[in-house]
C-alpha cells in the first residue's frame, strides 16, 4: 500500500524487512506517510533549475507536515518527499521512477524535464503512477497518457499581446534569439506565424545555446546587422539578461519579447536595474504580481532561500497542494487513477492562498489551464498590462 | 643475390641519413653492417623493412621490387627483423610473445575465431608448433612459460630472434643483437647466428662488437655519414684505411669488444 | 669520499641489492663490474637518490646522504650519467648542456667555459648544437649525456655503462674522456661490462653478482682473476 | 558588410583570447606530465568563483580579486598535482583522464554546496562601451584581448629566457633526466600546475563579466581547449595560442557567413580536417 | 583441472544466478537497473576491444551508440519498421559509418587518435542535435516500440526485457571470449604492444585495426539499438561526450584489456551511483573522490588487479618450489 514510509538510502535487500518494521512503527503513531517522488537534475549543468523546482515542493511539504498532515478518509497523512537526481538524463529518470515506485510506492512522481517525462510515460500507465510533468512540450499531453498532469501553462496566450505591444511601440522587424532548447524552439514556432500575420517581418532567425556558447556578441552582432526593431529572447533569466545587455552594448534601441521562462525581475537583478529592459514585454513576475493572499508564500520563501521565488518554485508549491487536495477528494492516497480523476475537484477545493497561479481548470488531456499575466517595462517600471 | 639496393637514399628534413647506397646481400651468408653512431645503419634497415619510404632508390628482394611495399607485405615475402631496443610484450610469457610471429602465415579472420572453425584450430596449432620449434632453436624451450619481464636481457634478445624466426623468414635483419650483453653471452648469440645460416636463413646484422663481427661475418659493409665507404671480407675491412679512420680507430678496443 | 654501508634495495618484494659495502676514495677511478641485471644500475640509482635504500647508509664526504632527493645530491656534487641517457629529446643539444649546469646556473662565465670544453671534447655536439637531442644517433646521444653530466663540474661522476652501443672508435674516445676527467681530479665510479677497457683505466674494482658484492680488488688483481677474464673479458 | 566583418573579427579575437588562455594552461601541464587534465575546466570554474566571491565578500577591486583568485586556483592546482596526478605518474594516460573527471565532479559539487547552483553575474569596473571606426566594444573586451596577449608574451619569455622556464621544458621531456641534472622535479611540476591554474583563473576572471559564473561553466571551454591543444600540437605553446584563435575565428566567421546553428559543427569539422591533413597537429615537432 | 574455482565455473555460476534472479524478485527497479547495466556493458565491451585490447582509445563511442539508437528509433518510429529489421539495418548503418570514420581516424596515433575520435563523437552529437529534419533535434524521438515478439515470446514486460538484454550481453561476452582467446585476439594485443613490431612480423596493422574498430562500433550500435527499445525515448544527449567518459570510467574501474572488466566496472559504478542517491545534490562530492581513489589504488581496475595478484601468487609459488 502507499502508506509506508521509507528513507531512500536503505539498501535494496534489507528494504522489505525494514519497510515492514517501519510500517509497524508507523501504525502505532497517529499519522501515516505518503511518499511523493521527484526526479530532476540536482547535479551537473542543470542543477540550478532542478533545485528551484524542488524548493517549491519542499516548502509545500514542510508546511503540510508542520501543520500535522492532511486527512484522507479519516486517516492523517504526512508527506515524505523522496527526491532523486537524474542529471537531466532520460534513462536516469526512468530508473529513478522505477525505484521510487518499487521502494517508495510513490503514487505521484514529479519530473521537470521533457526527456525524463517521455521516458517515464513509457511505463507510468502500466505501473500506475502519475507523472507530474513540469514541461510545456505539447507532445506530453498529446500522447493520450491519462496519468500525466502538465503543470506549466501553454504560452500561446502571450504571443498576441506581446506582438501587438512591440509592433506598436517599436516596429515590425523582429530578430529571433531564443534559447536553443525545445522550449525556445516551440515558442519561436508559435510566435512566427502570428508576427507575420500581423504584417511583421522576421529579419533574423537564430537561437543561442547557453550550454555551449561562451559569448553572445557574435550572434547578437549578426542579428543586429539586419536592423530589427524588436528582439525575441529567452531561456533561463540570467543568460537571457546577458543577451539583452550585449544587445544594448551593441547599440540596440528597440524592444524585447521575453519568453516566459525568463523573469523580468530576475533579469533586472542581473542587469542592476530595469534601464536596459526598457520596452520589454514578458510574463508578470511573481514578485510584482503576487496577490495579497499569496504574500505569505512569497515572504516565507524569501526568508528561507534569500531570494524571490521564481515560477518553478511557485508552480511546484502550488501543485503539491493541488495533489493533496486531489487525494482528499479521491479519498485515497494510493490510487493514482482516482487522484487523477479528482484533480478538478482538488482545484475547486484548493484555497486561494495556495494558488500562487490562479489555475481553475484541468483540460481533458491533463494540462492545467493557467491564466496569463503580462507585463511590460515602461519608464523603468514593470507594468502589468494583463487584459482579461 | 637475395637483397639488392640501388641508389638508396633517405632524408629527414635537411639530413641525409642514408645516401646513395648500393648494397648486395648474398643468400645464405652473414653480412654485417658497421659504421659510427648515426651513420644510418638502423635507417638502412628501416628502409629495407619498409618502415620508412625511401626518398630515392630501389630495393629488390629475390629479384622483385619491394621499394614501395608496405612493411607487412615485405615481412610476408620472407624478411624478418629485430630492433635495436626490444619491443616485446613484457606482461606476457615468452611463448605467447612468439606465437604471434607465425600469424602472417595464417588466413583465419574474425569469423573463424567466432565460429572456431577447423581452419582456425589448424592454424593455431601450427602457430604453437612453430613457436615451440623456434624457441627450441634459439634455446629457450625451458623458459617458454616465464613472463618476459622476468627473464634476462640475453633471453630477451633470443626471444626477439625467435619472434623474427617464427615468421619463416628467408633473411633476418638484426639490429645490434649483442648490445648490452656480456662477452660469454655474445659468443652464444654468434653461435646462434651461424646456426641460422646453416638452416638456410640469410643473416644481416648491425653490430659494434668488432670481435664478433670479424669472426662471423662473410661480408662487411661500412657506412659513414649515410654513405657506403667500404665493403668486403673482414680482413679487407680491418685493413681499410678509410674504415680505420672513420670507425675502427687504432686502439685495441676494436679487438677487445 | 663515498661510502656505502650495508645498503639494501627492494623493488616491491624483490630484493635487488643485498647489504652492499663499497667505498670510493677521493680522486679514485673505481669500476663496478657485473652482468646484466646484477644490480649496477640499482646501486647508481640509489646513490643518486632515484631509488630509496631499504636499509644501510650512504655517506658522501662524511655526510649521510641516504634518502636525499636527487637534486640535493647534484648540488652536493654527485652527478650520474645514466643508462638510457635520459636526455631532453625535444630540446636542442645546447639547451641540454645548459641544463646540465643547472645547479651552477648563477655562474654564467664558468658555464660558458665548461660548454666550450665539452664542445672541444665532442666536436660533433658543437656541430649539432641546434638540433633536438632526440634526432641524434645513439652514439651522439651518449656523448651528449656525458657532456651534460660534466657541465655541473661534479666532484663525483657515476657513469652507467657509457660504452653501451657505441662504435669502437667512440668507445675508445669515451674511455679517454673518462680518464681525462679522472686526471683532472674528479672522482669517478664507472659501471661496465666491458671489463677489459674499464680495468685498464680503473684503480680498483668491485664485482657484483645478483645484488651482492662478490669480489673486490685493484685492477691488476681483477684483471688477473681467471673467473673475471672468462665472464667479462671473454678471453 | 565591412563593418560586420571588422566587428566579427574583434568578437573572434575576444573569444579566441579566452580559448587560448585556457588552452595554454592545459598544454603546459600536458607538456610536463603528459596529463590531459580534464579537471582544468573545474579550475577555470573555481577561478571564476574566487574572483567573484573575493570581490563580493571583501569589496576589493576587480583586478585585486583576480590576483587573489590566481593564487587560490594555483594552489588548488598544486594540490591536485600532489594528491592525484603525482601518485598516478606511472599509470597509463587514460587513468589521468578518469581521475581528473572524478575531481571535476567533486569540485563542481563542492562549489554547488558552498555557493549554490545559480548563475551569478560578475560585476566589472570595465563595463563602458566605446566605439571607434564603427566598431562597438566594451572596455572589458579590450581588457580580455590585451590581457591575453600580455600574458602569452610574458609566459613565452619566462619559458624561453629564464632558467626556471627551461627546467619546466626539461621536465616535460624527461623526468628522471631532470632529476639527474639537479632539477627538483617535484617543485617544477608544482610550479607548472600553479601556472596552469593561474592561467585558468585569469581566463575565467576576465571572461566571466561577459558570461556568468556557475558550477558548470568549465564545460563551456574545456572541450574546445582540448581540441585546440591537439590541433596546435600537444604541448606546443604557439600551437595553443594559434589554435585558440583559429577556433575563435572559425566560430565567429562561420556563425556570420554560414549558419549560427552549425557553427560548432563547422568549427569541429575544420579541426578534423586539420588533423586529417596534419595528424600530429600544426606545430608538431619533427622528432622520432 | 581439479580446481573448483575456475573462471569457467565462475562464469557458469554467475550466468545461472543471472538467469534465475528475476524468478525470485518482483523488484522492477532492480531489474531495470540490471537491464541498463547489461546495455552499457555491451557498449563498454566495444570500447574495450578497440581501446583495451587493440590499444587505440576511441572517444567517439557514444557517437556510435547514438547512431545505433537513432537508426533504430528513426526506422521504427518514422518508417514503421519492425524492431528486429530496424536493429539489423541500424547495425549496418553504424558499422558502415564506423568503417568510413575508421579509414581516416586510424591514420592518427595515440593521443591524436583519442582526440580525433573525440571530435568525431562530438560532431555526431552535434548532427543528431542540429539536424532537426531528420532527428527531431532536442525534442528527441518518442514512442519507440518494444522489440516485436518472436513467435510466442514477447518483450513487453520488464522481466522479458531483462532476459532479452541478458541474452545479448552473454552473446557479446561469448564473442569477445572467442575472439580474444584466439590468434585473432593475439593479433590485436600485438598491435597494442607495438605497431611497428607488429608490422615487421607481417601483420597488416591498418586492416586489423579497422576490423577491431568496426567491430567496436558494432557493439556500440547494438547497445544503442537495444537502449532505444528499452528506454523508448532518445534525445541527442545519449551521444554526448560525457557518455563516452562514463563508459570509459566503467571500463577503467573494471579493468581495461580484461574480459570481465566491462561487466564488473559497469555493475560496480552503476550500483554505486544508485546507492549514493541518498546524498542527492551532493553525491558527486563522494562519488568524485571515490572514483579518483579507485583509479589511484587500482590502476589496473578490479579485474586487472585481480589478475596481477594471481600472477604474482603463481610466481611466488613457483619460486618457493625452486
Ligand atoms: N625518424 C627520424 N627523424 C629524423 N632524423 C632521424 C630519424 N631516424 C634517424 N635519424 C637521423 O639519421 C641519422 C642516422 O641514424 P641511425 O639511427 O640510422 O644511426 P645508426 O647508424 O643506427 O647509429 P647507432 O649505431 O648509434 O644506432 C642520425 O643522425 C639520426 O639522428
Ligand atoms: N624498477 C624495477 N622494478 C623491479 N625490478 C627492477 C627494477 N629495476 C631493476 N630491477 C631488477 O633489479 C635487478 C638489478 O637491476 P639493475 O638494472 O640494477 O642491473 P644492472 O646490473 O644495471 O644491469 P644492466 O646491465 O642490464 O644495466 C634486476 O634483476 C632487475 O630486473
Ligand atoms: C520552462 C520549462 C517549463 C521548460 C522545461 N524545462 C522543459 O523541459 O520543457
Ligand atoms: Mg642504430
Ligand atoms: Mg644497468
Amino acid at each position: 500500500s502507499g502508506t509506508t514510509s521509507n528513507e531512500p538510502q536503505n539498501e535494496g535487500n534489507k528494504k522489505t524487512e525494514e519497510n515492514q518494521e517501519q510500517a509497524n512503527e508507523e501504525k502505532n503513531k497517529e499519522a501515516k506517510t505518503v511518499n511523493i517522488g521527484f526526479s530532476g537534475p540536482l547535479s551537473g549543468p542543470a542543477a540550478f533549475y532542478g533545485e528551484n523546482t524542488l524548493s517549491g515542493l519542499e516548502m509545500a511539504v514542510d508546511e503540510i507536515n508542520d501543520a500535522g498532515g492532511f486527512e484522507v478518509n479519516g486517516d492523517t497523512y504526512k508527506i515524505n518527499l523522496v527526491s532523486l537526481d537524474d542529471k537531466y538524463l532520460p534513462n536516469e529518470t526512468g530508473a529513478n521512477a522505477k525505484r521510487l515506485l518499487q521502494e517508495n510506492k510513490t503514487p505521484i512522481v514529479f519530473v521537470p524535464h521533457s526527456g525524463g517525462i517521455f521516458a517515464t510515460q513509457v511505463f507510468n500507465m502500466q505501473d500506475n503512477f502519475i507523472v507530474a510533468a513540469y514541461s510545456s512540450e505539447p507532445a506530453i499531453t498529446a500522447q493520450g497518457n491519462s496519468l500525466t498532469v502538465r503543470i506549466p501553462p501553454k504560452y500561446d496566450g502571450y504571443i498576441e499581446p506581446f506582438t501587438d505591444y512591440q509592433m506598436e511601440r517599436f516596429g515590425k522587424k523582429i530578430a529571433f534569439l531564443p534559447t536553443a532548447t525545445q522550449y525556445g524552439k516551440d515558442w519561436a514556432e508559435t510566435l512566427e506565424p502570428v508576427w507575420k500575420k500581423k504584417g511583421g517581418e522576421i529579419v533574423y532567425n537564430g537561437s543561442i545555446d547557453f550550454n555551449k556558447d561562451t559569448d553572445f556578441f557574435t550572434i547578437v552582432t549578426n542579428a543586429l546587422k539586419e536592423k530589427p526593431d524588436v528582439l525575441f529572447v529567452g531561456g533561463p533569466s540570467e543568460p537571457t539578461a546577458l543577451v539583452i545587455k550585449q544587445a544594448r552594448e551593441l547599440g540596440f534601441k528597440g524592444g524585447f519579447i521575453i519568453m516566459d521562462q525568463a523573469k523580468l525581475d530576475e533579469i533586472a537583478a542581473v542587469l542592476g536595474g530595469t534601464d536596459m529592459l526598457e520596452g520589454s514585454s514578458g510574463t508578470l513576475p511573481l514578485a510584482v504580481s503576487i496577490e495579497p493572499e499569496n504574500q505569505k508564500f512569497f515572504d516565507d520563501y524569501k526568508a528561507a532561500h534569500g531570494k524571490d521565488p521564481g515560477s518553478e518554485a511557485g508552480y511546484h508549491y502550488f501543485s503539491m497542494y493541488l495533489f493533496v487536495e486531489a487525494m482528499k477528494a479521491a479519498g485515497s492516497v494510493d490510487d493514482p487513477k482516482a487522484i487523477m480523476e479528482n484533480i478538478q475537484a482538488g482545484l475547486d477545493a484548493l484555497s486561494e492562498d495556495k494558488k500562487i497561479y490562479k489555475v481553475n481548470e484541468i483540460e481533458a488531456d491533463g494540462g492545467l489551464v493557467t491564466p496569463l499575466r503580462i507585463a511590460v517595462v515602461e519608464e523603468g517600471k514593470i507594468v502589468d498590462i494583463t487584459v482579461d | 643475390m637475395l637483397v639488392q639496393t640501388k641508389g638508396l637514399t633517405k632524408s629527414f628534413g635537411g639530413l641525409t641519413a642514408v645516401n646513395q647506397v648500393d648494397a648486395e646481400i648474398e643468400t645464405n651468408k652473414i653480412t654485417a653492417i658497421i659504421g659510427p653512431n648515426g651513420a644510418g645503419k638502423s635507417t638502412f634497415f628501416n628502409l629495407i623493412s619498409g618502415l620508412h619510404p625511401p626518398t630515392e632508390g630501389t630495393i629488390h628482394f629475390k629479384g622483385t621490387d619491394i621499394t614501395k611495399l608496405r612493411t607487412y607485405e615485405i615481412a610476408r615475402l620472407g624478411v624478418g627483423r629485430t630492433f635495436q631496443t626490444t619491443h616485446l610484450f613484457e606482461q606476457s610469457t615468452v611463448l605467447d610473445n612468439v606465437i604471434i610471429g607465425h600469424r602472417l602465415r595464417t588466413k583465419s579472420g574474425l569469423f573463424d575465431s567466432i565460429f572456431k572453425t577447423g581452419r582456425l584450430e589448424r592454424e593455431e596449432a601450427a602457430c604453437r608448433e612453430k613457436a615451440h620449434e623456434v624457441l627450441e632453436f634459439v634455446g629457450l624451450s625451458e623458459m617458454s612459460h616465464r613472463l618476459v619481464s622476468d627473464i634476462s636481457q640475453e633471453a630477451k634478445k633470443r626471444t626477439a630472434f625467435a619472434l623474427a624466426l617464427a615468421t619463416d623468414p628467408e633473411i633476418v635483419f638484426l639490429d645490434e643483437p649483442a648490445a648490452g650483453i656480456n662477452p660469454e653471452e655474445t659468443d652464444g648469440l654468434a653461435e646462434l647466428m651461424k646456426k641460422m645460416v646453416d638452416k638456410g636463413i640469410t643473416v644481416c646484422l648491425i653490430e659494434h662488437k668488432m670481435k664478433m663481427v670479424m669472426s662471423i661475418a662473410d661480408k662487411i659493409i661500412v657506412l659513414n655519414h649515410g654513405k657506403k665507404i667500404a665493403e668486403g671480407t673482414p680482413d679487407d675491412i680491418k685493413n681499410n684505411e678509410l674504415v680505420i679512420q672513420a670507425y675502427l680507430g687504432g686502439g685495441d678496443h676494436a679487438q677487445a669488444n | 669520499m663515498l661510502k656505502l654501508t650495508d645498503v639494501s634495495v627492494h623493488y616491491g618484494a624483490f630484493q635487488a641489492l643485498h647489504e652492499i659495502n663499497m667505498d670510493v676514495g677521493v680522486g679514485e677511478l673505481v669500476v663496478l663490474l657485473g652482468a646484466n641485471g646484477a644490480g649496477k644500475s640499482t646501486i647508481f640509482r640509489t646513490i643518486s637518490g632515484l631509488s630509496k635504500p631499504s636499509g644501510g647508509s650512504i655517506q658522501f664526504l662524511n655526510e649521510n646522504i641516504g634518502g636525499l632527493s636527487p637534486d640535493r645530491l647534484v648540488e652536493a656534487g654527485i652527478v650520474q650519467c645514466a643508462e638510457g641517457r635520459k636526455l631532453f629529446p625535444q630540446m636542442s643539444v645546447y639547451e641540454n648542456l645548459l641544463l646540465g649546469g643547472y645547479v651552477r646556473r648563477k655562474n654564467k662565465d664558468s658555464l660558458k667555459k665548461a660548454l666550450e670544453e665539452i664542445y672541444q671534447l665532442f666536436p660533433i655536439l658543437k656541430e649539432k648544437r641546434n638540433d633536438p637531442a632526440g634526432s641524434l644517433s645513439g652514439g651522439q646521444q651518449q656523448m651528449l649525456a656525458i657532456g651534460r653530466a660534466l657541465m655541473s663540474k661534479p666532484k663525483l661522476v657515476l657513469f652507467d655503462e657509457p660504452s653501451i652501443g657505441l662504435a669502437p672508435l667512440i668507445v675508445e674516445q669515451v674511455f679517454e674522456v673518462i680518464q681525462e676527467i679522472h686526471r683532472n681530479g674528479t672522482t669517478v665510479l664507472l659501471a661496465e661490462q666491458n671489463a677489459n677497457a674499464a680495468l685498464k683505466i680503473a684503480d680498483r674494482g668491485y664485482v657484483i653478482e645478483n645484488g651482492r658484492i662478490v669480489l673486490v680488488g685493484t685492477s691488476g688483481e681483477l684483471f688477473a682473476n681467471d673467473e673475471i677474464r672468462k665472464a667479462y673479458i671473454g678471453a | 558588410m565591412i563593418d560586420i566583418l571588422v566587428q566579427q573579427i574583434f568578437n573572434a579575437m575576444t573569444i579566441g583570447s579566452v580559448y587560448s588562455l585556457v588552452a595554454l594552461g592545459l598544454t603546459l601541464v600536458y607538456g610536463i606530465l603528459h596529463i590531459p587534465n580534464f579537471a582544468h575546466g573545474a579550475l577555470y570554474m573555481v577561478g571564476g568563483y574566487m574572483t567573484l566571491i573575493v570581490m563580493l565578500e571583501t569589496g576589493v577591486h576587480y583586478l585585486l580579486a583576480i590576483v587573489a583568485s590566481i593564487f587560490v586556483v594555483g594552489i588548488l592546482a598544486i594540490l591536485m598535482e600532489r594528491l592525484v596526478f603525482h601518485p598516478l605518474r606511472n599509470a597509463p594516460p587514460t587513468h589521468d583522464k578518469i581521475a581528473a573527471i572524478g575531481m571535476m565532479l567533486f569540485l563542481e559539487a563542492l562549489v554547488q554546496l558552498v555557493w549554490g547552483a545559480e548563475y551569478r553575474p560578475m560585476p566589472t569596473p570595465f563595463g563602458q562601451v566605446v566605439e571607434f571606426f564603427g566598431l562597438t566594444v566594451t572596455m572589458q573586451r579590450i581588457l580580455i584581448i590585451g590581457t591575453a596577449i600580455v600574458v602569452m608574451i610574458l609566459l613565452n619569455l619566462f619559458l624561453k629566457k629564464t632558467m626556471i622556464g627551461a627546467t619546466i621544458i626539461a621536465m616535460s621531456q624527461d623526468r628522471e633526466g631532470a632529476f639527474l641534472v639537479g632539477i627538483n622535479a617535484n617543485k617544477v611540476a608544482m610550479l607548472t600546475f600553479f601556472i596552469s591554474g593561474g592561467l585558468a583563473a585569469i581566463a575565467a576572471s576576465i571572461a566571466s563579466p561577459i558570461n556568468l559564473v556557475f558550477p558548470g561553466m568549465g564545460h563551456l571551454v574545456i572541450l574546445k581547449a582540448f581540441v585546440i591543444i591537439i590541433i596546435g600540437g600537444m604541448g606546443s605553446i604557439p600551437g595553443a595560442i594559434i589554435g585558440g584563435y583559429i577556433l575563435g575565428f572559425s566560430e565567429s566567421l562561420s556563425a556570420t557567413f554560414i549558419s549560427n546553428d552549425y557553427k560548432d559543427l563547422i568549427a569541429f569539422l575544420l579541426l578534423v580536417v586539420i588533423l586529417t591533413v596534419r595528424p600530429k597537429g600544426l606545430f608538431a615537432k619533427g622528432v622520432h | 583441472m581439479e580446481k573448483v574455482v575456475t573462471n569457467r565455473n565462475l562464469s557458469i555460476l554467475l550466468l545461472a544466478i543471472a538467469i534465475l534472479f528475476p524468478l525470485f524478485t518482483d523488484n522492477q527497479y532492480v531489474l531495470h537497473i540490471f537491464s541498463l547495466t547489461f546495455i552499457w556493458t555491451i557498449a563498454v565491451h566495444g570500447l574495450n576491444l578497440i581501446g583495451g585490447f587493440t590499444g587505440q582509445l576511441s572517444l567517439a563511442h557514444a557517437g556510435f551508440f547514438g547512431i545505433g539508437a537513432y537508426s533504430v528509433g528513426l526506422l521504427t518510429v518514422k518508417m514503421g519498421l519492425n524492431f528486429w529489421l530496424a536493429l539489423v539495418l541500424g547495425l549496418i548503418i553504424t558499422t558502415a559509418i564506423g568503417f568510413v570514420i575508421g579509414l581516416v581516424a586510424l591514420r592518427t596515433k595515440e593521443h591524436f587518435f583519442a582526440i580525433y575520435t573525440l571530435c568525431v563523437g562530438y560532431i555526431i552529437y552535434l548532427l543528431l542535435y542540429k539536424w532537426e529534419e531528420l532527428t527531431e533535434g532536442v525534442r528527441g524521438l518518442i514512442g519507440i516500440p518494444v522489440p516485436a515478439p518472436i513467435g510466442p515470446i514477447t518483450f513487453d514486460t520488464p522481466r522479458n526485457q531483462y532476459y532479452l538484454l541478458l541474452f545479448f550481453l552473454v552473446l557479446v561476452i561469448f564473442l569477445m571470449h572467442r575472439i580474444m582467446n584466439s590468434i585473432i585476439g593475439r593479433t590485436y594485443i600485438a598491435i597494442r604492444n607495438s605497431e611497428e613490431l607488429a608490422e615487421t612480423i607481417g601483420i597488416a596493422t591498418m586492416k586489423q585495426k579497422m576490423v577491431s574498430f568496426v567491430l567496436s562500433t558494432f557493439f556500440a550500435g547494438l547497445s544503442g539499438g537495444l537502449y532505444a527499445a528499452f528506454v523508448r525515448f532518445i534525445g541527442p544527449d545519449i551521444s554526448y561526450i560525457s557518455v563516452t567518459f562514463d563508459m570509459l570510467m566503467y571500463l577503467i574501474v573494471g579493468g581495461m584489456g580484461t574480459l570481465s572488466g566491462p561487466l564488473i566496472g559497469t555493475l560496480l559504478i552503476v550500483w554505486l551511483s544508485q546507492y549514493l542517491q541518498f546524498l542527492q545534490n551532493y553525491r558527486m562530492l563522494i562519488f568524485g573522490p571515490l572514483l579518483t581513489l579507485l583509479i589511484i589504488f587500482y590502476p589496473r581496475g578490479i579485474a586487472g588487479g585481480y589478475q596481477m595478484w594471481r600472477a604474482k601468487r603463481l610466481i611466488k609459488k613457483s619460486q618457493q618450489l625452486m
